[in-house]
């Protein structure tokens, strides 16, 4: 094996680190797709073709296909009319293009009224087409309403909901380990037979216990933020355990015991010499942290213990989907799943490379 | 020609690791000869290629890989092992491990498997290798790791590696190497984890072992005074190549090459640890991507000469004083 | 598997069960017997669809709940002032242990638990006329008489309803529930610790549950309960069970009924859907899957209907504890609104192919003092109306006209708790959005089916609803035995209804238009004359209807049902609800197998 | 291996110190399941005693002191606590509002139907991931690595529900198995018979797997990991450098040795498995403790909801017990220590 050795390279730890995670394809492209789900967060209501909640007459309308050719004639974009017949006697229903109707798809059109952020009202809408025709590039649902856009304002909810609850997470963790590993003794063994009670805790019965305390009268908001904390109550013994044993090591470093004959406080060694050298270790696990929270939070509303509409998140899309119905006869109602898994998995694979590049002792 | 008094002798040998981030040259057409019981040091920095030229010799060397050069082994019975032509997952290769040439390492305190203890993995060795089985196992044990003068050598076969203290560790690792009789015994670094005291006892272990059954030891260290105490010659050696090869009174008492130089003025402190060391020599060692034109030595050489050094890869010569050196200053180009 | 029995001597032979007149039902076909029925339920002893097979009372309605038969009694008199009614058991009527049902069951349920001063410290409400109770007595083995203080016409109504029926007189075996009472039993106390409750009557009003019985309890219904597990119940044909078939005989045909209880409602519809259950209703917001899986999972669709006069009614609590709440939901206008911004097409449309009826929740139109305005009565989709009502009541919108606040100036919020039904939950988001649109905000909270009940009797809820049966002349003139009854069901004016009952000792004080009401009903009971019983109902359906205590949505809808091949004896086109007396409509007791064996 | 009666001693001592630790998690775990009954807004009798009230129930208020002194709820915070767990130690859990049964009895129903799954699912799960995790640390970077990974991550990332539901329609369409709950219907509460064997092993697979999947992935990855960091050790090299067959070497050295944490990750999986089995419990309608709680959660039956947490809660100590004492029979340096 070839020694390690320290680089010529001169640069900081993060421009060390960035240079090797650069070679990690999967977790680079896992940047990428994260970039843009928090995007698709970030601009919903511009990207959603239509109101979350508004209803067209059309109930399971499959997802309607973007043409070229009308008659055998190139065209601008385009999507059919949508017809519908159904037969009460059978209870048939079928929803098909209606190929007289041409609807250019248009972009940059002025469509349901949003309000951005809390303040810049809008009705401007990166696509759509004229009023009279339906856009609906993955269908619709039981009430007519626009999956597509429905799984974009729902993306808002469920990518947040992780950063609020890693943060809740970060401060009980960093506090908690780090109360553990710098004080050490009575303190830190208290600490730890804490952090194993409550790994005892099975974590969905757990979650779902808590969560069925929520009181129904409680305003969305307020729920939101109670599922946070419920799920950063668990979720905070691995980053306090990787702290802690940091801490462990880093506290009988020269540069501690320095500061400490120095007479620094003890908040502020933790805070202004132990934490920086470590910060790249706890960027990494709130990085795997992530994905466990937005699993959570999609667990709770699947059960209705979670949020609940006129709240949307993948949870709460993926409770419709619940049924047979979804998986055999109208799969879009599923496409929340799959922007579960996808933002899921990158957020795993970026944080397996962003360990990788901060670990010194990887080649 | 390798006299027949060699028992090991390496033809341009280099071993290079093809990694994601590229390819790595760790041991670069590398020459050097073993004699029948004679102890070569050699000696490098952490880096230079020597514990991976050392595996090379037992082909554990994967993940790298042998791409030219040759390894010739003469056995007991005189025949001639090209090891190098080796499969090294396969069963002659196998059979010449450990019983033809044993190896200990750098790190004894994780030599030894946590799992199992020390006597068994003795054993292991010993039973593979049919030098004692069934009955007469456990005495061989208890007599190889008395052998090393490991104080309660029946209690040691019982227990754990980590009920072991390091210096504990590396007699027990040593009794293991010696426990089939070796032809060679390769030690990679064996003290360098170990406090000076220990380091003594060691070595002085080392010497005497060799003193009694006559092997050759292949000494790889990158501190020259623990070299010198123990091998009759030593081998410099610099990414991947040797640099200079010298009886030790010669090397010590009259260096050549100017790696070799800076070596010897960091002697006095070589007890600290070997990044402290090097702050004498100008400049770290390069990345292992970037590999310097002509002599790999002249970015960080004081007597470099441009337009020479950088160009030119220096041949190895033989010297009056029987010393071999890889340097311009002395061939051709010198005082040109 | 009776025969077995008989055969090995544990059981009388078959006439020796029956009693001399049995009930004879008139069936398709002959069946064969054996083999098991499959059924689901959401909780151990919960409801299934099968269940309303197991009842069986002194009376029946026929199918369209228009005329009382009779059943268990054979004959029942009625003075012609209606104070004095006369019941003529079966001769020879057994309970499913064999011991005979005789009028001294009767007379000991009145007296050790309807009278019991323990059980009902206030009295108990079955029978109460004023503040007086009737007198039972005993004419003969077979035979007692209720008689009455004053005209109580609908004695007869009510000893023909599934809620009377069961819960009273046949319901309780006196032989077999003296053991857990302490007038009978000293140890009965200890017996009810034993079973972990605290004191006998405890105990004992756990296993008054009559529909779903206790596993030992005998029992009058086709089928009792042998088995009860939180995984699964199990019913056993009663050897005992008083009806055959037009040619003798004994009914049920099928031996078995195996109740899985399944907790997840979305899993229930999937076992429909794969043939797991031998008949079930089919999800109608799902029915693709079941149109398109009958071949492959064996079933056939029969179309039903739902006898609803609406799939779903919301109720708000007109006893809120809040004071805000409180007079909000009180506000006629308020209702009104939220009934005219519910667009009952869409909803007809998109769950039920337009096959339903957008009406208001209200009585069958087939009762004889119908009227029909009510069912128009503000069904119109109507959202700018709603939104002027709404602004007269109080109720004005925020600053971004999201939401409307209360008349405290507070975001309104409602949260409504409901426990699955026979309507898809899909129907609540179509209401919620529909109520959003005027910006009344609400929280559709599914809870547990007992949950809901406690929350709601303890009137801690803001509004829950339910569907609303098709109440057909019989039960019309109970509607304490209908979802109008404020203080059962839909919970929606409890304390009001505890003040006018126990006389102003608890509860709280109505407003005159319900003292009235309250007043008007009890007039009505005694009504002698058609004219005067005729007048008096539309009255008081009319007061109900137009207060709009229950909001409908859309009713009498299609139900197809998933009904397994092989199974006989179902019927084509049945209107099934509460009203209709479920099950009893469809007389689970004629099905067979046309292999039993294959349905072991 | 030589164990001598000497060594015995810190092992006894080890256990001993588990057990009694395991002791106090419990406690710690009954303060939690005790909160879980006293987390829903108001007295959860109110809504029971106000229901049998309205019915013109016997509520006078004899009966109702004594209630609320049955459940101990006219006294401290603390003597309330006392009084359930004391009763919980000796069985009695108390009576299920939902159920009107004994809450002991219920949970008897179900656990070893709960047992049973979960145990299977580990050991499927074990069964499984090892050797996947051994084959992916050898390859490490082939084809087969990627796969596995690849399989491991998305088992990581897809929720159990959503896997539980689509398996489940899966193995009617293909296999024919019916839907929900694990046995057929003419088997239920029927003497066991081969056939029914049949019918239970044609049932579990999904179930199965769906539970052990998100474990196996996490299982699958440790055992890569650590094995990884094993392959590297000296140990390693050293046992080739003395001759050893490659694959009796990575046997009686590595993979040893990565089976420590394996073990010791036993009880956190149990936890795991729980979580697992709760999910699709509900989902797939299995006889299990999970839906049982979930629906004494929704219905705020709180005696039983806190026994359902306290007795997963102490299987799952239980587990960690167990994974522990294994560790120390594997594990020299725990043992010796």
């Amino acid at each position: 094996m070839i020694d390690t050795v320290t680089s010529r390279h001169s640069g900081s730890q993060w421009q060390l680190m960035w240079a090797k995670f650069r070679h990690h394809k999967l977790a680079l492209a896992s940047l990428g797709v994260l970039g843009v789900f928090y995007s698709i967060a970030l601009l919903a209501p511009f990207l959603a073709p239509y109101d979350s909640w508004r209803a067209s007459r059309f109930a399971f309308a499959p997802p309607n296909r973007i043409h070229m050719f009308h008659q055998g004639h190139l065209m601008r974009p385009f999507v059919y009319g949508i017809k519908m017949t159904s037969d009460a006697r059978t209870f048939d229903r079928s929803i098909t293009p209606d190929t007289s109707e041409v609807w250019p798809v248009r972009f940059f059109v002025r469509g349901d009224p949003y309000v951005w952020l809390w303040m810049v009202h809008s009705n401007l809408h990166l696509f759509g087409v004229d009023s009279g025709g339906q856009i609906n590039l993955l269908g619709t649902d039981i009430l007519g309403r626009d999956c597509l856009s429905r799984d974009i304002v729902s993306t808002q909810i469920s990518v947040t909901v992780g950063m609020v609850g890693v943060f809740i997470t970060f401060v009980l963790g960093c506090l908690i380990g780090g109360a553990s590993g710098y004080y050490g003794g009575v303190v830190d063994n208290a600490v730890q037979r804490f952090m194993e009670f409550v790994t005892c805790l099975p974590t969905i019965p757990m979650w779902m216990a808590l969560g069925a305390a929520i009181p129904a009268q409680w305003s969305n908001l307020k729920v939101y933020f109670t599922i946070t904390v419920i799920l950063a109550l668990r979720s905070w013994t691995g980053l306090s355990r990787q702290v802690r044993s940091k801490l462990l090591q880093l506290r009988e470093e020269d540069y501690v015991i320095a500061a400490k004959v120095a007479g620094a406080s003890d908040w502020r060694i933790i805070l202004t010499h132990l934490l920086p050298g470590f910060a790249s270790y706890l960027i990494v696990s709130l990085t795997l942290e992530i994905p466990r929270m937005i699993l959570g939070e999609t667990t709770l509303s699947f059960f209705g213990l979670g949020l609940r509409p006129p709240t949307v998140s993948w949870g709460v899309l993926l409770q419709d989907a619940q049924n047979l119905a979804a998986i055999s006869v109208y799969p879009w109602l599923m496409f929340p799943a799959i922007l579960v898994v996808v933002c899921v998995l990158a957020f795993n694979f970026l944080g397996d490379g962003l360990r990788d590049a901060a670990d010194p002792y990887k080649e | 020609m390798p006299a027949t008094d060699t028992i090991l002798d390496i033809r341009g040998l280099t071993i290079r690791f093809h990694t994601r981030q590229g390819v790595v040259t760790a041991v670069d057409g590398l020459d050097l000869s073993l004699r029948r019981g004679s102890v070569l040091g050699v000696v490098g920095e952490s880096g230079c290629g020597k514990t991976v030229m050392s595996r090379a010799l037992i082909r554990i060397e994967a993940p790298g890989r042998i791409e030219e050069g040759q390894i010739r082994y003469s056995g007991r019975n005189g025949a001639e092992v090209a090891l190098h032509t080796l499969d090294p997952v396969g069963s002659v290769i196998r059979r010449i491990r450990w019983k033809e040439i044993a190896m200990v390492f750098q790190e004894p305190m994780t030599s030894f498997g946590p799992q199992h203890t020390v006597g068994s993995q003795i054993g292991e060795a010993m039973e593979l290798h049919r030098i004692a089985s069934g009955g007469g196992l456990q005495p061989a044990v208890v007599a190889s790791l008395r052998s090393v003068q490991m104080p309660r050598p029946e209690e040691t076969a019982r227990q754990y590696p980590h009920q072991l203290s390091g210096g504990m560790c590396q007699r027990a690792m040593i009794a293991m190497a010696l426990s089939c009789r070796p032809e060679i015994l390769i030690a990679d670094e064996p003290t360098t984890a170990l406090d000076v005291s220990t380091e003594a006892q060691i070595l002085e272990l080392l010497r005497e072992r060799q003193a009694a059954l006559g092997m050759s030891i292949l000494y790889i260290s990158h501190n020259l005074g623990v070299v010198a105490q123990i091998a009759s010659e030593v081998a410099v050696m610099y990414l991947g190549r040797i640099v200079e090869r010298a009886a030790v009174n010669v090397l010590f008492s009259s260096p050549k090459h100017p790696y070799t130089r800076a070596l010897l003025r960091s002697i006095p402190r070589v007890d600290r640890d070997s990044s402290s060391a090097l702050e004498v020599l100008s400049g770290n060692l390069p990345p292992p991507f970037e590999r310097p034109g002509g002599c790999s030595f002249h970015p960080r050489c004081p007597e470099s000469m441009a337009g020479i050094c950088d160009r030119v890869t220096p041949a190895s010569q033989r010297l009056d004083d029987g010393s071999e050196v890889c340097c311009h200053l002395y061939g051709e180009h010198s005082h040109a | 598997m009776l025969a077995r029995r008989v055969a090995a001597g544990k059981l009388p032979p078959v006439e020796q069960r029956l009693p001399k007149v049995p009930v004879v039902r008139n069936v398709q076909q002959i069946g064969k017997y054996g083999g098991s029925l499959y059924d689901q339920a959401e909780s151990p002893g919960g409801r299934f669809h099968l269940d309303g097979a197991l009842i069986a009372g002194a009376q029946e309605t026929d199918n369209d709940g228009k005329i009382i038969r009779p059943h268990l009694c054979d004959r029942v008199d009625a003075s012609p002032d209606y104070s004095e009614f006369t019941f003529h058991i079966r001769e020879g009527l057994k309970w499913s242990d064999g011991v005979e049902l005789t009028a001294d069951d009767v007379l000991w349920w009145w007296k050790y638990e309807q009278r019991n001063p323990i059980i009902y410290p206030e009295g108990p409400r079955t029978f109460k006329v004023g503040n007086d109770y009737p007198d039972f007595s005993k004419l003969d083995r077979w035979t007692f008489r209720i008689r009455f203080p004053t005209s109580f016409r609908p004695c007869l109504n009510l000893s023909a309803s599934e809620w009377m029926a069961f819960g009273s007189y046949f319901g309780q075996p006196a032989h077999w529930m003296k053991q857990f009472h302490a007038d009978f039993n000293p140890k009965a106390d200890e017996l009810a610790r034993q079973n972990g409750f605290g004191a006998w009557y405890q105990y004992y009003t756990m296993l008054r549950e009559y529909m779903h019985p206790h596993v030992y309890k005998p029992h009058v219904g086709p089928w009792c309960r042998v088995v009860s597990t939180t995984m699964h119940d199990v019913y056993e044909r009663n050897p005992y069970f008083a009806e055959v078939d037009q040619e003798g005989n004994q009914l049920p045909y099928i031996d078995r009924i195996y109740v899985r209880v399944v907790e997840d409602q979305n899993l229930r519809t999937a076992r429909i859907a794969t043939g797991a259950v031998s008949e079930g209703p089919c999800e109608m917001s799902q029915i693709s899957v079941f149109t398109r899986n009958a071949a492959r999972a064996d079933y056939g669709l029969k179309q039903w209907r739902m006898a609803n006069s609406s799939q779903c009614m919301f109720a708000f609590n007109l006893n809120h504890k809040a004071a805000v709440k409180f007079r909000v939901y009180n506000d006629l206008r308020f209702r009104q609104a939220l009934s005219y911004a519910i667009n009952r097409r869409r909803i007809n449309e998109t769950l039920y192919f337009g096959q339903a009826k957008e009406w208001q929740a209200t009585l069958s139109p087939n009762v004889s003092y119908f009227d029909p305005s009510w069912l128009e009565y503000c069904v119109q989709y109507d959202p700018d109306r709603s939104n002027r009502l709404l602004e007269e009541a109080g109720l004005r919108w925020d600053k971004q006209r999201q939401f409307r606040l209360g008349p405290d100036g507070q975001r309104f919020i409602t949260v409504v708790i409901f426990n699955r039904q026979t309507f898809p939950v899909e129907l609540l988001e179509f209401v919620r959005q529909d109520w959003a649109q005027v910006g009344i905000e609400v929280i559709m909270k599914e809870t547990d089916f007992r949950f809901r009940e406690w929350t709601c009797r303890a009137g801690n809820h803001d509004c829950t609803c339910w569907n609303a049966d098709m109440i057909e002349e019989v039960a019309a003139y109970l509607p304490w035995v209908t979802k109008w009854n404020p203080q059962e069901v839909l919970y929606y004016a409890t304390d009001w209804w505890l003040w006018y009952y126990n006389r102003g000792q608890s509860g709280i004080e109505p407003p005159q238009e319900w003292k009235d009401q309250f007043n008007r009903m009890s007039a009505w009971y005694s009504a002698t004359s058609l004219e005067q019983y005729r007048r008096l109902g539309r009255a008081v359906w009319d007061f109900f209807t137009r207060q709009l205590v229950c909001i409908g949505t859309v009713g009498y809808a299609p139900q197809p049902m998933a009904i397994k091949n092989g199974l006989h004896n179902v019927m084509d086109s049945v209107t099934m609800g509460y009203g209709t007396l479920w099950a009893k409509s469809y007389m689970v007791q004629t099905y067979y197998w046309d292999s039993p064996e294959e349905h072991g | 291996m030589a164990r001598s009666g000497a060594a015995a001693v810190p092992l006894l001592r080890y256990v001993a110190k588990r057990l009694l630790w395991a002791a106090v998690v419990l406690v710690l775990v009954s303060f939690f399941a005790f909160l879980v009954i006293q987390l829903p807004p108001g007295d959860f009798l109110d809504s029971y005693v106000e229901t049998l009230r309205r019915s013109g129930m016997s509520v006078d208020s004899a009966t109702l002191v004594a209630l609320r002194h049955a459940y101990g709820l006219d006294r401290p915070m603390v003597v309330q606590y006392w009084s359930w767990f004391s009763r919980f130690l000796q069985g009695d859990m108390g009576v299920s509002l939902l159920y009107v049964k004994k809450v002991n009895v219920l949970i008897m129903e179900r656990l070893p139907w709960t047992l049973l799954v979960t145990t299977s699912s580990m050991v499927l799960m074990y069964v499984i991931s090892i050797p996947i995790g051994i084959y992916a640390a050898r390859r490490q970077y082939s084809l087969g690595d990627f796969a596995a990974s690849l399989v491991a991550f998305t088992g990581m990332a897809t929720p159990g529900f959503l896997l539980a539901l689509v398996l489940m329609w899966l193995g009617y369409l293909i296999f024919g198995v019916s839907i929900g709950g694990l046995q057929s219907p003419q088997f239920i509460d029927q003497p066991w018979s081969w056939a029914a064997v049949k019918d239970l092993l044609w049932h579990l697979p999904v179930p199965l797997f769906v539970v052990a999947i998100a474990g196996m992935a996490n299982l699958i990855r440790t055992m890569r990991g650590t094995l990884l960091d094993e392959l590297g050790k000296q140990y390693v090299t050293v046992a080739r450098a003395k001759g050893l067959e490659e694959g009796v070497l990575i046997r009686r050295y590595p993979v040893r040795a990565a089976l420590n944490p394996i073990i010791s990750s036993g009880g956190w999986l149990l936890a795991e498995l729980f979580s697992g089995e709760t999910v699709a419990g509900i989902v797939l309608g299995l006889p299990t403790l999970g839906p049982l709680m979930y629906r004494a959660l929704l219905a705020e039956d709180m005696y039983l909801a806190a026994s359902c947490v306290m007795i997963m809660s102490i299987l799952t100590v239980i587990g960690f017990l167990v994974s522990d004492i294994v560790l120390a029979f594997t594990d020299p340096r725990i043992r010796l220590s």
